[in-house]
């Protein structure tokens, strides 16, 4: 990063944005060369994705997925919005009857369980299929198959789930159901089960993308992008991917034990047959608290994005910020039992988890220091992003601090399964993935649709939401120290707790309106909104380099990268990749550490192969719910799908046709 | 289309029924108890015998309330766990006094000879449906998804829902 | 007897025992040494927003914020270090159980609380529900069990919480240091009426404490009146007996509390209704009105047999 | 009016055995899963016998010794056309390739037939006690990560003998699918010594 970086007062982010037409098609941008034009229009055709009556089901392009993934997650964030608001009217008052015990026990549950399992993991894994790719200069996301997979997985959980919710088979035995209330015997009927099969559902999907991120990061990086080049939110999707890989088992292993103890009649958990409950909770457990920080890292990563461009400065500290990701994702691992603290575990053994807890306020505590001292020697510009990072800043602060608080074993005995606890858990995850991932949406919005969503709708729907929150979940500390255990339905007058909760209702209407401004806001503006060309923001980072929304293909020619932020040091003058064919799906394999070009490789065509192997694993996993029959029948029919998902179609094509070679595109410069 | 909703609207009635929790006492149930019969002699003109299920025999909920009421009530006392010990086994497809719910019902309000006390005033009527549907489910007349899984103590028999369904024994002629 | 309303009832931050004191002392440590660190961050954050810049940014790191930053750093390790410190402290003088306490046996059950005062020699043994009547000072030492779910005994005046898992005899030992009422409430999600599993603790200085014994060994008062002993007879007709046990009568039920001492408690249903005579009859005739989904059937009475039974009822001293 | 640079990359080859695939990459990340479920089950089965005081738990008979140590030699000597395959794979040759392809699918076939016999000789229900369910749970998991990679493998030898069986890429699926199969030999090693030898010796 040499040489100082003139802050020109002409940069497109300073000024209001010219008038530009819409996407110049084949991208005028700094990576290109005279008589792309031609190559263009091939490589639309190449990598134009299925047409057809059935084109819905066969797309497998990065960007269609992506952006799919996103909105049926904010759809699912939305229906658990609604439920949120629904229990927030039933605790207005003490004794209220809005909502009846077993109605309140479901509502409660589908919240937690959409929030954590169909919201907060896809919804940072969507963002990263769209822009991983771009970020890292690839064509294409590794697998395209597999991307179309894990969507429809994550589709059919999540509308299995709400199917089950609205004939009253919602799950009701809380977002971790701990046994022996979920086992058999308190659990009649098939409600715990929908919550286990939904878990299976959302973690196959998880996983599939998971590897997707890791080979695309790892081995399709554009040349000259080693290892201490990657922008720190690939750097975080890769740690996050890598955390769901050890992670995620853990909960399969749950889940399937669950489901065998109260289908098949095992006794896992049954004590009086050896088993035993805490078995359960150190199951999910090793997969829960990891989970939590699966959501968090990506956001770490998108601040890192949002303060590097709207303070016009790289983020202070590339290696600190680094290690403390890995770190955080290390760590993150050794430190569950902060879960069990009231279960009578030996007191030893707890007190190393309580170290571990507060150690891994260290690597956050080193990232916020470092994007202060970012902010301190950049030129920030008060654009709705870096408004978001600011509410995450100060929300996520306080989150950690309580969560330190949480971690001494003495308190943790006092407030754990309260409203203190309810109040730490929401200003970790909303103040610490919400806020960055709204913050990360407005920042890319123009990238994925072409258009800037309005700014003063964006403050508007910032401040709104910043003060509902801290008015609907600060209060809740309180609650939790006076008294206030989580999950109940209803409360006393004689507790006291009616005012506090009054407010916290009074609150979650004001955040309720403010995520609505901000939703509307980007509804509006995907089709009205203000025409952004290919870098709005004059943002450093390769997926400001292509156009927006980018080509199918994303680049025609890969830029060689010489330092984090390509576009703010003479990007005109890097050299480019030619030679990948224009009539195949082809991608540049780069060597894992210092990108070095490897070979290539071909992407399959767009097919409905990997919908139906997810609609035939859906049918097994609902099956399986009613008779054990439904796994030696679905299996073949399965393998069946997938067997036609890989088998390859046409045979290859020996030697491609006009060859992108160097002397076609000799230019003059 | 609209095939799609009448299969939605048909599914939604099973498993609404299966999943429904009822805590209190229907005034259906209340109606029940009124007409279950001993003896098919019948003054007067022929009056249908209406088989009626009784109201828990598909709610899961109703079912593992009544196999916690078998213990509560202490039926475990003669009948084990529905393998038989001093009163008879409730698990095989024989069925002294009659296998309909009504049956069932009238066998624990009244009692019978041999040792069945009668429970009447002291077991509250839709708890006694609950028995009854918890005792059928015990030679798997219910629907599976229905019936009980595992217990939480040890095992002592298969759980509900793996017994197979079993067709009652076609009773013996009438006793004279 | 209204419950007396004192703010704070089941309250972490008025610690009324050692056990809860220290833990309070130790919340406020944390407390304050969480409000300096974030205001100093926030104060941080907005120096970093609103200096003035200079016209030229410089592009490389000044060695001032690189030292500032690793002070910062440096400074965060260390205080977490104290607060780890002053955690470990407080939690292993939490744990030192002293060796003469009295032995209560307390059983979770779905949606109340079973309490037993064990005692060697049979006839003083006292069976009770949802209220445990402790002498101010002396420890006491509950023996958690659960015979259905995971529950969790936590009393905030007086200790932190503590779950009762199947299959295991967890003890926890909390002293009251000034006489009282506190409320405490099941911590862990146990169903359907989870919201309503509450349970008193009454701290009785020592004297008042040993005629509470005394009274509660006797076995339950012969009915006096007509109307009490028509009461009993109604009890003992319905189906009361086969769950409710009533010392000194043959109804020997145990499935439901024990009624031996009724009327000497101050709330129905584990604390979620008064125990007054019109919200006894209420909760006999229709007890899913307060506690939906609770297992006390609703009784179907025959007309004038109610208002004996809870006569005799409210005489069970 | 100087000439941009540019780099070609056309004669790059278009396919690439060992760790610079990414198909070897994938293979990793899902032996790393499965391989942590493996480990879930294996930690659970531990975490329940430290519950018990005798393991199996009294009446409980030792699960039979003979049809998973015939499973191992199974293995084990499968490992040697697996090698085969592999070599075969990396040379390109067709035809060693089908060759040993069959003969390797044959030892796996093998595997689950035998494996039907080791279920039988459990001796213990897994609905008998939490003994009984761990081992069916563990036993179980392998068998249903062995039945995929068996009808994997299959239908992938089954499209070495099809047209689209002559092209580098299908070469590398084989290569990385052998590389799995040592990791299916590898995961069967613990899982045999945890299911059948801590029963006799702890």
């Amino acid at each position: 990063m040499s040489g100082t970086r003139v802050i020109d007062e002409a940069s497109p982010l300073t000024q209001p944005s010219p008038p530009r037409g819409r996407g110049q098609g084949e991208g005028a941008g700094p990576y290109s060369l005279p008589g792309d034009h031609g190559l263009h229009r091939q490589l639309e055709k190449t990598w134009s994705p299925a047409t057809g009556p059935l084109r819905w089901f066969m797309q497998i392009d990065h960007h269609v997925i992506g952006k799919r993934f996103i909105i049926t997650a904010f759809i699912w964030f939305a229906l658990g919005g609604v439920l949120a608001a629904l229990m927030r009217i039933q605790l207005s008052r003490p004794g209220n009857t809005f909502l009846s015990a077993d109605l309140y026990n479901q509502i409660f549950t589908m919240h937690g369980t959409t929030m954590m399992f169909l919201f907060a993991v896809p919804v940072m894994e969507a963002v990263a299929i769209y822009m991983i790719p771009l970020l890292v200069g690839s064509r294409a996301l590794a697998f395209p198959r597999l991307t179309a997979f894990s969507y429809y997985m994550f589709l059919f959980g999540g509308i299995m789930l709400y199917t089950a919710f609205f004939l009253n088979i919602g799950p009701d035995a809380g977002w971790f159901s701990y046994v022996p209330l979920a086992s058999p015997e308190f659990a009649p009927g098939k409600r715990v089960d929908i919550w286990s099969q939904l878990v299976n559902f959302t973690e196959i999907s998880a996983i599939a993308v998971a590897i997707e991120l890791i080979v695309t990061i790892l081995k399709q990086r554009t040349p000259g992008m080693s290892v201490n080049r990657m922008p720190l939110y690939v750097w975080s999707m890769l740690v996050t991917a890598f955390m769901i890989i050890f992670a995620m088992p853990a909960v399969m292993v749950g889940s399937l034990y669950l489901l065998l103890d109260r289908l098949v009649g095992t006794h896992l958990f049954n004590v009086a047959e050896g088993g035993d409950p805490l078995l359960w909770q150190h199951l999910f457990w090793f997969f829960g608290h990891p989970e939590v920080y699966i959501i968090f890292i990506p956001a770490l990563g998108m601040v890192s994005s949002i303060i590097t461009t709207f303070c016009r400065r790289p983020v202070f500290g590339y290696t600190a910020m680094v290690l403390s990701q890995v770190a955080t994702g290390f760590i993150g691992f050794g430190l569950w039992v902060h879960h069990m603290f009231t279960t009578g575990l030996p007191q030893s053994g707890e007190s190393f988890f309580t170290a571990a807890s507060m150690m891994i306020a260290i690597p956050s505590g080193i990232q916020i220091f470092c994007w202060i001292a970012t902010i301190w020697m950049g030129r920030p510009v008060y654009k709705p992003p870096l408004m978001f990072v600011l509410g995450f800043v100060a929300i996520f602060v306080l989150g950690g601090l309580s969560g330190v608080m949480v971690a001494s074993i003495p308190i943790d005995l006092q407030v754990h399964d309260t409203f203190f606890v309810v109040a730490h858990l929401h200003y970790v995850l909303i103040g610490g993935a919400v806020f960055p991932l709204l913050g990360a949406l407005y920042y890319w919005f123009p990238k994925i649709t072409g258009r800037l969503m309005n700014d003063r709708a964006g403050h508007v729907s910032f401040w709104l939401i910043f003060i509902g929150f801290n008015l609907t979940f600060f209060p809740m500390h309180k609650l939790g120290l006076i008294g206030m255990p989580r999950r109940v339905y209803t409360y006393l007058s004689e507790t006291g707790w009616g005012q506090l909760n009054l407010l916290a209702t009074i609150g979650s209407v004001v955040l309720a309106l403010g995520f609505l401004t901000y939703f509307i806001n980007a509804l509006v503006c995907a089709k009205r909104g203000e025409f952004a060309g290919a870098n709005p923001w004059d943002g450093p980072t390769l997926e400001w380099a292509t156009d927006s929304p980018p080509p199918h293909y994303n680049f025609i020619h890969m830029p060689v990268v010489s330092s984090t932020e390509p576009l703010w040091h003479a990007p005109e003058h890097a050299p480019l990749v030619t030679g990948l064919s224009t009539t195949a799906k082809e991608v540049l394999i780069t060597r894992t550490f210092d990108a070095e070009p490897d070979h290539r490789y071909t992407y399959p065509a767009p097919s409905a192969w990997p919908f139906l192997t997810a609609l035939a694993t859906a049918g097994i996993f609902l099956g399986l719910l009613f008779t054990p029959w439904a796994f030696v029948i679905g299996l073949p029919i399965a393998s069946l799908m997938a067997v036609g998902w890989f088998w390859p179609t046409t045979p290859q094509k020996e030697g491609d046709a006009p060859q992108d070679s160097a002397t076609a595109s000799e230019a003059v410069a | 289309m609209k095939r799609v909703l009448v299969v939605l609207a048909a599914l939604t009635l099973i498993s609404c029924e299966r999943e429904e929790r009822k805590f209190r006492q229907t005034p259906a149930e209340a109606a029940l108890q009124k007409r279950e019969r001993l003896v098919s002699l019948v003054a007067g003109p022929y009056t249908p015998d209406v088989k009626i299920d009784g109201p828990y025999a598909y709610n899961a909920h109703g079912i593992s309330e009544g196999k916690r009421l078998f213990s509560w009530y202490n039926c475990v006392g003669c009948h084990a766990n529905g393998g038989g010990g001093m009163g008879p086994p409730l698990m095989d497809e024989r069925w002294i006094y009659g296998s309909d719910p009504e049956q069932i019902f009238a066998t624990i309000v009244e009692g019978r000879p041999n040792g069945m006390p009668s429970f009447r005033g002291k077991i509250p009527d839709h708890q006694v449906w609950q028995l009854v549907a918890y005792v059928q489910s015990l030679s798997g007349n219910v629907p599976k998804d229905a019936a009980g899984g595992r217990q939480e103590n040890m095992q002592v028999r298969k759980q509900e829902q793996s017994i197979p369904d079993l067709e009652p024994e076609k009773a013996p002629a009438e006793h004279p | 007897m209204t419950i007396v309303l004192m703010t704070g009832i089941q309250s972490a931050l008025n610690p009324a025992g050692v056990q809860a004191e220290k833990i309070a002392r130790l919340w406020d440590l944390f407390f304050w040494v969480s409000a300096v660190v974030y205001v100093l961050v926030m104060i941080f954050l907005l120096a970093a927003l609103l200096r003035r810049r200079p016209e030229i940014v410089p592009n490389a790191t000044s060695p001032r914020v690189r030292a500032a930053v690793s002070i910062a750093t440096g400074l965060t390790v260390l205080t977490l270090f104290a607060l780890l410190t002053a955690s470990i402290f407080t939690g292993r003088s939490l744990s030192d159980v002293p060796e003469r306490a009295i032995q209560i046996g307390v059983t979770g059950k779905q949606w109340w609380w079973h309490i037993e005062y064990d005692d060697t020699d049979k006839s003083k043994r006292i069976t009770t529900a949802n209220e445990i009547t402790i002498p101010v000072g002396m420890p006491v030492t509950v023996h958690l069990q659960t015979s259905d779910v995971i529950h969790s005994f936590w009393v905030p005046n007086l200790h932190g919480k503590r779950d009762l898992i199947p299959g295991r005899r967890l003890t926890w030992t909390f002293s009251a240091d000034r006489p009282g009422v506190y409320r405490g409430q099941c911590a862990e999600f146990c169903g359907y009426q989870h919201a309503k599993m509450a349970l008193w603790i009454n701290a009785l200085p020592a004297a008042e404490y040993a005629s509470w014994l005394e009274a509660s060994r006797k076995s339950s008062k012969i009915p006096s009146t007509p109307e009490e002993r028509k009461g009993q007879e109604v009890f003992m007709s319905s189906p009361c007996p086969l769950c409710h046990t009533i010392g000194g009568t043959e109804a020997a039920g145990k499935t439901g509390p024990d009624l031996t001492h009724f009327a000497s408690r101050r709330s129905i249903g584990a604390a979620s209704v008064p125990n007054r005579r019109e919200f006894l009859a209420h909760w006999i005739v229709d007890a899913q009105h307060f506690k939906p989904g609770s297992l006390m059937p609703s009784m179907t009475l025959e007309p004038g047999q109610l208002e004996p039974l809870v006569v005799y009822l409210e005489s069970l001293r | 009016m100087i000439r941009r640079q540019t780099i070609d990359v056309g004669a790059l080859p278009d396919h690439a055995f060992g760790n610079r695939s990414i198909m070897w990459w994938a293979t990793m990340t899902i032996i790393a899963i499965e391989g942590t479920v493996f480990a879930m089950a294996i930690a659970s089965y531990f975490y329940l016998q430290g519950n018990e005081e005798t393991w199996p738990p009294a009446d409980t008979p030792l699960p039979g010794l003979m049809w998973p140590t015939v499973n191992v030699i199974i293995l084990l000597a499968s490992l040697f056309p697996n090698h085969k395959v592999k070599t075969a794979a990396e040379d390109m040759n067709l035809g060693q390739v089908r060759l040993w392809s069959v003969i390797a699918d044959t030892f796996a076939v093998a595997f689950v037939v035998v494996r039907v016999f080791e279920f039988r000789e459990l001796n213990v229900s897994w609905d008998s006690n939490a003994y009984g369910s761990v081992t069916w749970t563990l036993l179980g998991l392998h068998s249903v990560h062995l039945l995929t990679d068996l009808i994997d493998s299959v239908v992938l030898t089954v499209l070495m003998f099809t047209r689209h069986g002559d092209e580098p890429r299908r070469f590398v699926d084989v290569s990385e699918n052998c590389f799995y199969w040592n990791f299916v030999v590898l995961s069967w090693l613990p899982i045999y010594a945890v299911l059948y030898w801590t029963p006799r010796l702890l």
